[in-house]
């Protein structure tokens, strides 16, 4: 038995041209009974493999066989009072199959050359003067066209979270300082008194860490103010 | 260096789509030509250089440029605005993926008004649709009857002439596009599995009627023939 | 036509990354220079003419093709296994029989409808269909007038770029049935109707003449000629 490999055939018509080939038979003479046998070894392959395929290839089978059965019979007669052959349609239709298969040939030589030349890759730099003619490149755009498009930029865009890195201007020894220094004659200060002073928050923020590491390394003390939401602040000696 | 790689270096830096290196060149040439090629650099410059001269002097509208470490051809300069012309008229003609999606909608469901649009797009469609109208390519036919009576949007002519459609009913129906566009991996699969599957049982079969000689279908097939005129 | 419009073509045509049709180089010459230039799409053909008499007289690695209703730079063929190394190209897939063939019928029967072409084929062809329309080598161009309007099918600017044609009258002609049945050939083998031995044999011819001793790329064509797709 030959052996078939399927991607070799685009469909039943191939198939059957690919038979009368191999066998050099005559199209215009084919032996449908030897052709029909072929053919049905073959779908025995496919059919239980997919259906779809195998959809066409059953019909062309049924019409093989059709064509064995019409072939037994006694031959029509056309309007011309000549018998008709079976097998004029299916003939036909391998013709006209073979016809553009033989053109897919052509295309994939055409493929083959086209595939030689390459075009050119890269049109990043080529210079280009878009500003100067306004009438070209602002036609049909108006001042709310442009609004309209910077909105949607802006809408589109999504919000990136900003990381700014800002130096800050003061630092926890001055602040250590700025505390010993607001201590004064009484060598003590409410917190609220001491913050007053502060505008920025950053400034406010680094003079209470100062103030926590002065409690650390006992240079000041903390006590309880009579004042709600207020302590004070108080020198220890020799600190 | 041997001369025909002028011709050579000059279609690899044409054809190539980022700035191209020496070494790429050099690596090209050795690729197809052998290891024992001898091709340096140097001889790169140079060919380059030979090549700007060439271009100069024969009038050539074009040059190589090099930049970022590599070599491309540009346009030269003087052509600046007729070639920034075409490229701004190109990406005028150009509709958007979102424009397109927009166009469809409106297309299939027209008519069809915005708040519909966009609860279908799930995005705002102002400036789509905007796009879409300037390029007249959508219209306004009237107002819905609904609620705050919104604009109602269809296709106009020109959409159906630049599709080459008669009529809206002419755009491929849903169970077309389903057809044409039945799941491809799917379809590939199947495709390839039936292949190699043939392909074995093709051997198999090649082996057992070898062996045994008597398949089902040979006889029945036999039987056939003996009723057979040919 | 002023003579430096000579080189004005030649950066439009230079800086384009499709063929760029005559009307588009008119087009864009008469938005710079008014519309009062006197341009023909003769005077183009017979520049672009020019240039690669040019080209050629100076051993310029490139020419002008006239492809796809337009003019395009692309390299000459001589160097395409330098370019082919370094460029996508050669990863790029060529079309499977079932997709050559199916653009076969629809390039010279089109406008075409699936079912016209479908019992052509004999077999269902809705894949190669959709893998066509994907690759933009046809499109739909509204519907047939008879029983049940199927979907028109045609080739589409991409197929003649593809194919390298300036335009569809320029396919080979396919021979008339008459001629076919005449032909001894179908007998003789000069004609294989098995696409899997023409590619075999174009595959060797490529090799052959233009990889001679490359054995890597060699193998590497036969991998990708393996690949093809629909």
């Amino acid at each position: 038995m030959y052996k078939i490999r399927l991607q070799e055939f685009e469909g039943p018509l191939d198939l059957l041209l690919f038979f009368l080939r191999r066998d050099e038979l005559d199209i215009y003479d084919i032996p449908i009974s030897r052709i029909t046998k072929e053919f049905m070894e073959y779908l025995h392959l496919l059919e239980q493999l997919d259906l779809e395929v195998a959809g066409d290839f059953i019909l062309m089978a049924a019409t093989l066989m059709q064509i064995k059965v019409r072939m037994l019979l006694p031959r029509e007669i056309d309007e011309k009072g000549e018998e008709v052959d079976p097998r004029a349609e299916l003939v036909k239709a391998l013709l006209e199959y073979k016809r553009y298969k033989e053109m897919s040939e052509e295309f994939f030589f055409m493929e083959a050359n086209q595939r030689k030349f390459n075009y050119r890759g890269n049109f990043d730099e080529d210079p280009k003067q878009t500003t100067t003619d306004y009438g070209v490149l602002l036609k049909n755009i108006t001042i709310y066209d442009l609004i309209k498009a910077f909105k949607k930029v802006l809408l589109d865009k999504p919000a990136e979270p900003v990381h700014q890195i800002k130096k800050w201007n003061i630092t926890i020894d001055e602040q250590m300082e700025y505390i010993s220094s607001k201590l004064g004659d009484n060598n003590q200060i409410g917190f609220l008194e001491l913050m007053i002073d502060l505008r920025e928050k950053i400034k406010i923020v680094v003079t209470f860490i100062a103030m926590l590491e002065m409690v650390k390394a006992g240079t000041i003390g903390i006590r309880e103010s009579n004042k709600i939401n207020d302590f004070i602040i108080y020198g220890l000696a020799n600190g | 260096m041997d001369n025909i790689y002028n011709s050579v270096i000059e279609a690899l830096i044409f054809a190539s789509d980022d700035p191209l290196t020496p070494p790429e060149i050099i690596n090209a040439i050795k690729e197809i030509d052998g290891p024992d090629n001898e091709i340096t650099e140097d001889d790169i410059e140079k060919t380059v250089d030979e090549l700007n001269i060439k271009y100069d002097q024969n009038g050539i509208a074009f040059t190589i440029l090099k930049i970022a470490h590599g070599y491309i051809h540009a346009t030269k300069p003087d052509h600046a605005k007729y070639v920034g012309y075409l490229s701004t008229e190109k990406t005028k003609r150009r509709l958007s993926p979102a424009s397109l999606e927009t166009l469809a909608m409106i297309a299939y469901k027209q008519p069809l008004t915005k708040p519909e649009l966009e609860s279908i797009r799930g995005v705002n469609s102002d400036y789509t649709l905007n796009t879409l109208l300037e390029k007249n390519l959508v219209t306004i036919a009237g107002r819905a009857e609904t609620v705050g009576r919104p604009l109602l949007y269809i296709t106009t002519d020109e959409f159906l002439k630049y599709f080459g459609l008669k009529q809206i009913s002419d755009l491929p129906k849903p169970r077309e596009i389903e057809e044409i566009m039945k799941d491809e991996d799917f379809l590939e699969q199947k495709r390839r599995i039936m292949m190699s599957g043939v392909e074995e049982k093709a051997e198999e079969e090649e082996l057992q009627s070898e062996l045994e000689q008597n398949n089902e279908i040979e006889s029945e097939l036999k039987e056939d023939n003996e009723n057979t005129i040919e």
